[in-house]
């Protein structure tokens, strides 16, 4: 096993969290494409971490704060999509267009 | 290293399996024209990366996305689906059709660069870490040790998150609504 | 390595007087050509028969249980060692010098033995059975030609001297089960499930052929014997193949046997004619998965299974184990939300299949074979108790029956044993069985899978009793009066109900019948020693565990379902949230199976087509067509438009131009995104390039 | 007969035919009768010829050619006309001469518009002398020329008997006649590849000029080659692609089938049956005669090619499959997929893959020559062939039914019937290729051709389920429809029988190819083995 196989799993999925941020009208399905994003790095920390080897794992602490702090961003994000869709019945980002409610 | 040495290896074939595996849910994830399916493809794609994670002897990071992401995460999504009332069935307006053109390139090109910087970086560097996990004892002495402030203050984000979450989703009713809720 | 050696240094276990068989075994090759004998007989004289050739498939199934009992006898007395008689039917040039041969033919040892006179003797139970419960269907001589020829495909499958004989049969019963449930093909649904049987269990052969492959190129020949003698003596040209080939042989016998996740096939298989159902997908058909892991016992006992794999993640016995474990309890507990009488059949005998697999995989040899044994009796003995009541309410739904226990005294009394042999009530054949592969699981330390096999033992009495209760107790809710069946129906119920009650004594630990021994004796393989574990007595303690969990089930049960079975209460009892829904939805598997194959298969098979037609057709026609392209381009492109188009061409752009620039400015979040994204990137490829 | 037996009785068995041929052309065109009998018996005596050499085949010598003939023919270029047997090619030859009486006894009473059985039967008889004198020619010249004979009466039954249907081509303006695209295309993709495949022989003709004066005979350039003559030929490479480029459109290997699928739905029924039966053997025949043994080295380089192609045909045709609607282009593109497994036996250089080869030729000839004529007699009854109309063919033709299943039972490779052993050891020579190829690549592609076995279990009960299962739909009902009358199953009967036949009893291929195919690959492989173990890096 070579590392770069991982790498390139780990890009392939990151293009598909950019392609599907940027092609989603759906809030929800942003933040489902943002998780993909967030997930390809915990990937690549992992695959970095198994070729530096650093004695204190640095690349698996590092990924467990990533996951960390996504399972906040997603809390939270979704709690931003809970609000706007009861102002304006809609979870479409293209709806979001105006900074006021 | 060449492609039949590096393919009789059937680690390697694992790898194939698992990787087919994650690049097809994570695709169905942006493509699906059904909220759920894509959901339901995210916990596809976030098991194959984990399994991916166990080849690379992370045992407890495979473990903790797992639990956390497919467990969590994923059922937080599909209350968001349901709350904000998207159409479980096939939804043609799901997608920005104009936007895919530029949405493949720029992700195309986020690839190509991605690939080409690894390739670059890495060449034919070998996973040093194969059957050898890493004991939970390190990163465990790594979080409460050398980085217990972080982790901390991780910690503390996501109480606050909670609570913010709490705080913006919570619905203010209105005197009358009070009232009759006060009555049953 | 000399096989009498190898069965010496095995110890006083195995201190059989041993001989090779007499005329017996050369005889119990009529036993694999009988039937297709009687196949071809019921195509050409079946139709103007008064049973529509169902004849034929009778005798020659009862000449293969007098064969098959023969033999049985001879071999419980020791009489038999291991005769194989073989036919060349293929030689080609191998590697080094040497010949692969492909040789047809049949294996006389012990455990082909067990397996002829089940199929033998089930068999012929059904087969009589099904002339009355066939009678008047559509179709009959077809039937009855289809199960002959599984009949005779199973035995084939069973006698395999060899795994390519072992793939003929294999998929020769496969193809016979494929057309047996599509029997009632008018319907397209049956069709479907048909279809869906023969492709899943095709995905599980590309598993035993690929096995097939390296283990018989591993030692260059495909004979059992010599891929198990060099299993157990530890060849080195096996040795590099053995966990590979064994895996992929579990992929087969994960198909086969229905193990999860490879099981979704077997519960759509009920399509067809009950009968199919209780010889096919009950007692036989669907055991091959587990002989064939009996049969390569030795490879998996000496080689493959304590090998790690995944990454030292787990071991192979490991994953059999975990697999056959999921497999006894998820299925178990479907079976309690089936509300068709022969699904909570099916998913009971998956789960019974998940019970021999365990133990089997956990190197309880004999106890998975017993299981085996004991489960054909019972389990077709509830299938063709399920058919009476079925042939009788014209419904397999349990909402439309009820209160037949009066009606039908002989089926229910029959339900009622083999229930309870299933459940594993003492003194039962299936106490005793169950008992054995618990005990193993305790020996070999496998734990965790002891108190899961406890649970599903749980699980099989409360759904027995459930299905019980909505059946024969209460008040019937279906239409019409029913009535019991005739005797040609009833008759081998109560044939299959006595083995069902005595068969278990046949292996109570340290019971021996004198010169016949007992069952563990007939089994064991005398080529090579298997090394597995038989216990010198009964372990009661372990024994009342396994019993304290069957009667739980069958009270709690009766708690739930036995008084009000027809009331709503009752039903609702078991509507726990969550799990209700879940189990109803057959844990979804179905669902990702289609989806698996709708996602990928689907699109891929379009994409060929689009890149046949349009890129690699169209190359061909595009050079014919550039041709006369270019003709049309000098003349109208070049000559027409291109100097009219130059000035046409800069006004546009300008246009152009400014609409563009005016766009960038939409206020939409995922254009910044991806602006933001192009130059996050052209930064990266920046420092990439010129670093 | 000893005439016979030194060598003019195989030139009877290529030349009846033609001979026939002309002499059928002194019968008036409205005597058909006496034009159908006459065909009849001439290709009946030539099957008849052909057994006779079968059973006098020693078979105990089959690394030999026997019924061999050589004798100067163009003595300018040093052209023999050198003829001759050995356990290869026997059992293509009889199938071959078989399988056009079983074609002659079905359009009997099948003949497509415009109506003209003389005709028909005459190129019917020109092609069966093309076929049989690729499977006995020993001599490059000799070989070329047959090989282009098929060509011609091919084209001409596509293009006036094929399909009537106007279509519509991309980058053409105008629709043109199916028949008339696919026939074209059938010839020119043909053609192309034989161009450079005659290059390729011209090639080794000049180069044999080093070793002993220049050849274009066969067994000398495979003596050649095994001696290791051309091991250090800098262009071997070329050759060889150039001949692979001749051979694999014929067989058709991915991605130069596309002609395969518009010339076998366009054909009429018989000339789809002996195209698939018959023609794609001459290219998969080719590699086995020629260019394996005269290019040894060159074939070892390019067999993972061949391979790669191999596997992508068979997944690519088995998944195409699952796209059609049309029976017939379905039935056409399994033969992609078999020949898949054909070709990857090939690759492996073993003596298990090519034996597997060979019986793989012979099954895919039964098994999809009657799935043809299958397609056909159906075509023939509802006149039309999309599968959403049909359905329910089980109930309103029992018989034909009942055919179809067994059949496409076949055809997925069912163990026990002549489909499973191609398939089956094409992946157990995958499972150890030649020393020197690597076993990763090799191993790779057997997985991938057991996958393709499911795939194809998938796309024939697809069709099954389509066709014959099922209500039948409206549109037939109160239709009265003959089954299977008894010129169809005087033709299909030998069929079913020798697929079963070969399916239990594989030796009735095996007894004659096992002793030629081990004595190949030993000379073209184990010389150079010891000489340059080396070079070859294993």
């Amino acid at each position: 096993m070579i590392v770069n196989q991982f790498l390139v799993v780990a890009a392939a999925l990151f293009s598909l969290g950019v392609y599907g941020l940027l092609v989603r009208r759906n809030a929800v399905m942003v933040l489902l494409a943002v998780e993909l994003m967030l997930n390809a790095v915990n990937l690549n920390l992992i695959a970095f971490e198994s070729v530096l080897r650093t004695p204190e794992a640095l690349g698996q602490i590092f990924a467990i704060f990533v996951i960390t702090v996504a399972a906040a961003e997603v809390g939270i994000g979704l709690a931003i999509i809970l609000l706007i869709f009861r102002n304006r019945r809609s979870a479409n980002v293209d709806d979001f267009n105006l900074m006021k409610l | 290293m060449t492609f039949d040495v590096w393919l009789s290896d059937p680690v390697n074939w694992v790898y194939l399996a698992i990787g087919a595996a994650v690049l097809l849910c994570g695709v169905r994830v942006v493509t699906s024209q059904n909220v759920v399916h894509a959901a339901l493809f995210l916990v596809g794609a976030l098991a194959g990366s984990a399994a991916l994670m166990l080849l690379l002897s992370a045992e407890f990071v495979a473990w903790t996305v797992v639990l956390v992401y497919i467990g969590a995460v994923i059922v937080l999504f599909l209350f968001g689906i349901m709350i904000t009332r998207a159409p479980v069935v096939r939804d043609v307006g799901l997608d920005n059709k104009k936007a895919r053109p530029v949405a493949a390139v720029v992700a195309l090109a986020t690839f190509a660069v991605l690939t080409y910087t690894s390739l670059l970086a890495f060449g034919n560097t070998e996973v040093a870490r194969v059957g050898d996990p890493t004991p939970t004892e390190t990163l465990a002495e790594g979080l409460l040790g050398r980085f217990v402030l972080p982790f901390e203050v991780v910690g503390f984000i996501l109480l606050a998150a909670l609570i913010g979450g709490i705080t913006l989703a919570r619905r203010d009713l209105s005197p009358a609504e009070e009232e009759e809720r006060g009555a049953v | 390595m000399n096989p009498l050696v190898l069965a010496a240094e095995e110890g006083a276990e195995h201190a059989v007087e041993l001989a090779a068989g007499g005329a017996a075994t050369q005889w119990a090759g009529l036993m694999l050509v009988s039937p297709f004998v009687a196949f071809l007989l019921i195509i050409w004289l079946g139709k103007n028969m008064k049973y529509k050739g169902g004849e034929f498939a009778v005798a020659a199934m009862g000449l293969n249980l007098v064969i098959a009992t023969i033999l049985f006898f001879q071999n419980a007395q020791g009489g038999i060692l291991n005769d194989t008689h073989i036919f060349e039917i293929g030689r080609i040039g191998l590697f080094e010098g040497r010949d692969l041969v492909f040789e047809l033919g049949w294996m006389v040892d012990g455990l082909s033995i067990m397996m002829y006179w089940v199929v033998a003797f089930v068999g012929l139970l059904v087969f009589i059975y099904a002339l009355g419960y066939m009678h008047g269907d559509v179709r009959v001589t077809m039937f009855f030609a289809s199960f002959s020829l599984f009949a005779g495909a199973m035995l084939i499958l069973v006698g395999a001297p060899n795994l390519i004989q072992l793939i003929i049969g294999w998929e020769g019963v496969g193809l016979a089960s494929y057309l047996l449930i599509g029997h009632y093909w008018e319907d397209l649904d049956n069709v479907r499930s048909g279809n869906k049987a023969f492709l899943t269990n095709k995905v599980a052969d590309v598993g035993l052929i690929l096995g097939a492959i390296f283990l018989g190129m591993g030692i260059g020949d495909f004979r059992f014997t010599h891929i198990n003698e060099a299993a157990a003596a530890g060849e080195a040209g096996l040795q590099t193949v053995a966990v590979a080939g064994a895996l992929l042989m579990f992929l087969g016998a994960m198909g086969k046997s229905a193990q999860f996740p490879l099981h979704i096939w077997l519960p759509d298989a009920m399509a067809g004619p009950t009968p199919v159902s209780a010889l096919m997908h009950a007692a036989t058909m669907v055991t091959a998965g587990v002989y064939l892991m009996a049969r390569l016992f030795p490879v998996y006992q000496y080689m493959a299974g304590e090998a790690e794999i995944l990454g030292g993640i787990i071991t192979v016995r490991g994953l059999m184990v975990g697999i056959g474990a999921i497999t006894l309890l998820a299925m178990g507990l479907l079976a309690l939300v089936a509300n068709d009488l022969k699904k909570v059949l099916a998913y009971s005998t998956v789960s019974q299949l998940g019970y021999m697999m365990t133990a089997v995989a956990a190197g309880g040899y004999t106890a998975g074979l017993f299981h085996l044994f004991t489960h054909a009796f019972f389990k077709a003995l509830l299938f063709l108790g399920a058919g009476s009541v079925i042939h009788a309410v014209h419904s397999n739904n349990m909402t439309d029956m009820g209160g037949l226990r009066k009606d039908m005294p002989h089926t229910f009394r029959t339900f009622i044993i083999g229930s309870l042999a299933l459940a594993g009530i003492i003194p039962l054949a299936g106490f005793w069985s169950k008992d054995e592969i618990l005990a193993t699981l305790d020996y070999e330390g496998y734990t965790f899978v002891f108190w899961v096999a406890v649970a599903g033992a749980f699980v099989t009495a409360f759904y027995m009793t459930r299905a019980i209760a909505l059946t024969f107790f209460g008040t019937y809710k279906g239409h019409g009066h029913p009535h019991e069946s005739p005797t040609i129906m009833t008759g081998p119920l109560w044939v299959l109900a006595v083995p069902s009650v005595i068969a278990g004594f046949l292996n109570v630990p340290g019971l021996e019948f004198g010169s016949f021994h007992n069952f563990t004796t007939w089994l064991a393989a005398r080529v090579v020693p298997l090394g597995d574990h038989h216990p010198e007595a009964p372990d009661w303690g372990l024994a009342a565990i396994g019993l304290g969990a069957a009667v739980l089930g069958i009270a709690l049960g009766w708690l739930v379902f036995g008084r009000d079975a027809d009331t709503q209460e009752a039903r609702d009892r078991l509507e726990i949230p969550v799990l209700y829904p879940l189990l109803r939805a057959k844990y979804f598997m179905d669902h990702i199976a289609w989806a698996i194959v709708g996602f990928t298969m689907g699109p891929a098979a379009r994409a060929m087509n689009w890149v046949n037609t349009y890129i690699l057709d169209g190359i061909v026609n595009g050079v014919g067509a550039i041709t006369m392209a270019l003709g049309r381009f000098v003349y109208g492109g070049v000559d027409q438009r291109g100097i009219d188009g130059f000035f046409n061409g800069v006004a546009m752009a300008s246009d152009a131009a400014g609409s563009a620039m005016r766009k960038l400015q939409t206020g939409r979040v995922q254009q910044y995104a991806a602006g933001f994204m192009v130059g996050a990137l052209v930064l990266v490829a920046a420092v990439a390039i010129f670093r | 007969m000893d005439w016979f037996e030194n060598g003019w009785g195989l030139s009877l068995i290529v030349f009846l035919p033609i001979l026939g041929a002309l002499a059928a052309l002194a019968i008036p065109k409205e005597r058909e009768s006496t034009v159908k009998q006459w065909s009849m018996l001439v290709a009946v005596v030539t099957f008849g010829l052909s057994l006779i050499v079968a059973f006098g085949f020693d078979l105990g010598a089959a690394e030999q050619y026997q019924f061999e003939t050589n004798v100067p023919w163009i003595s300018a270029i040093g052209a023999n006309y050198h003829v001759g047997v050995d356990g290869i090619s026997l059992p293509l030859l009889v199938l071959s001469t078989f399988i056009l009486v079983l074609a002659m006894i079905y359009s009997w009473n099948h003949w497509e518009e415009p109506r003209n059985p003389k005709a028909f039967l005459i190129l019917m008889l020109i092609l069966g002398t093309g076929m049989n004198g690729t499977f006995v020619a020993l001599d490059l010249v000799l070989f070329f020329i047959f090989f282009e004979v098929v060509l011609l009466p091919m084209y001409f039954m596509i293009g006036i008997w094929g399909d009537k249907s106007m279509r519509q081509i991309p980058g053409f303006g105008k629709e043109m006649p199916t028949r008339l695209y696919a026939s074209i295309k059938f010839f020119l993709f043909t053609l192309f590849g034989s161009a450079f495949m005659l290059l390729g022989f011209l090639a080794l003709y000049f180069k044999s000029g080093e070793f002993g004066g220049r050849t274009f005979d066969i067994p000398t350039l495979a003596a050649h080659g095994a001696a290791g003559d051309f091991a250090s030929w800098g262009i071997a490479g070329l050759v060889f692609g150039a001949m692979f480029l001749g051979f694999a459109v014929k067989v058709p290997m991915w991605p130069l089938h596309t002609w395969l699928p518009d010339a076998h739905t366009a054909a009429p029924t018989v000339g789809s049956v002996l195209l698939a039966a018959i023609l794609l053997k001459l290219g998969s025949y080719g590699f086995i005669r020629i260019a394996i043994p005269v290019l040894p080295e060159a074939a070892k380089d390019w067999a993972p090619t061949i391979a790669i192609l191999s596997v992508i045909g068979i997944i690519y045709g088995s998944l195409a499959c699952l796209a059609q609607t049309d029976v017939k282009r379905l039935i056409a593109f399994s033969s992609v997929g078999h020949m898949g497994f054909v070709m990857l036996g090939i690759a492996t250089l073993t003596d298990v893959g090519i034996n597997a080869s060979i019986i793989g030729m012979v099954a895919h000839g039964l098994i999809t020559g009657l799935l043809f004529f299958l397609a056909g007699s159906m075509h023939h009854r509802y006149h039309t062939r999309e599968m959403s109309r049909l359905g329910g063919n089980l109930k309103l033709m029992p018989r034909l039914g009942a055919i179809l299943s067994f059949t496409a039972m076949a055809s997925l490779g069912l163990p026990g019937l002549a489909g499973f052993w191609g398939e089956f050891m094409a992946l157990l020579g995958a499972f150890n290729p030649l020393d020197g190829l690597s076993v990763g690549l090799f191993r790779g592609a057997m997985v991938a051709g057991a996958i393709g076995t499911v795939l194809t279990a998938g796309y024939m009960l697809f069709m099954l389920q389509k066709v014959n299962l099922g209500e039948p739909s409206e549109e037939w009902v109160g239709h009265e429809f003959h089954d299977v009358d008894r010129y169809e199953m005087t033709a299909w009967v030998p069929l079913i029988i020798l697929i079963v036949v070969i399916g239990f009893y594989p030796k009735v291929v095996f007894g004659a190819t096992t002793d030629a195919v081990v004595n190949m690959v030993d000379n073209a492989y184990a010389v150079d083995s010891t000489a340059s173990l080396d070079v070859s890096g294993s």
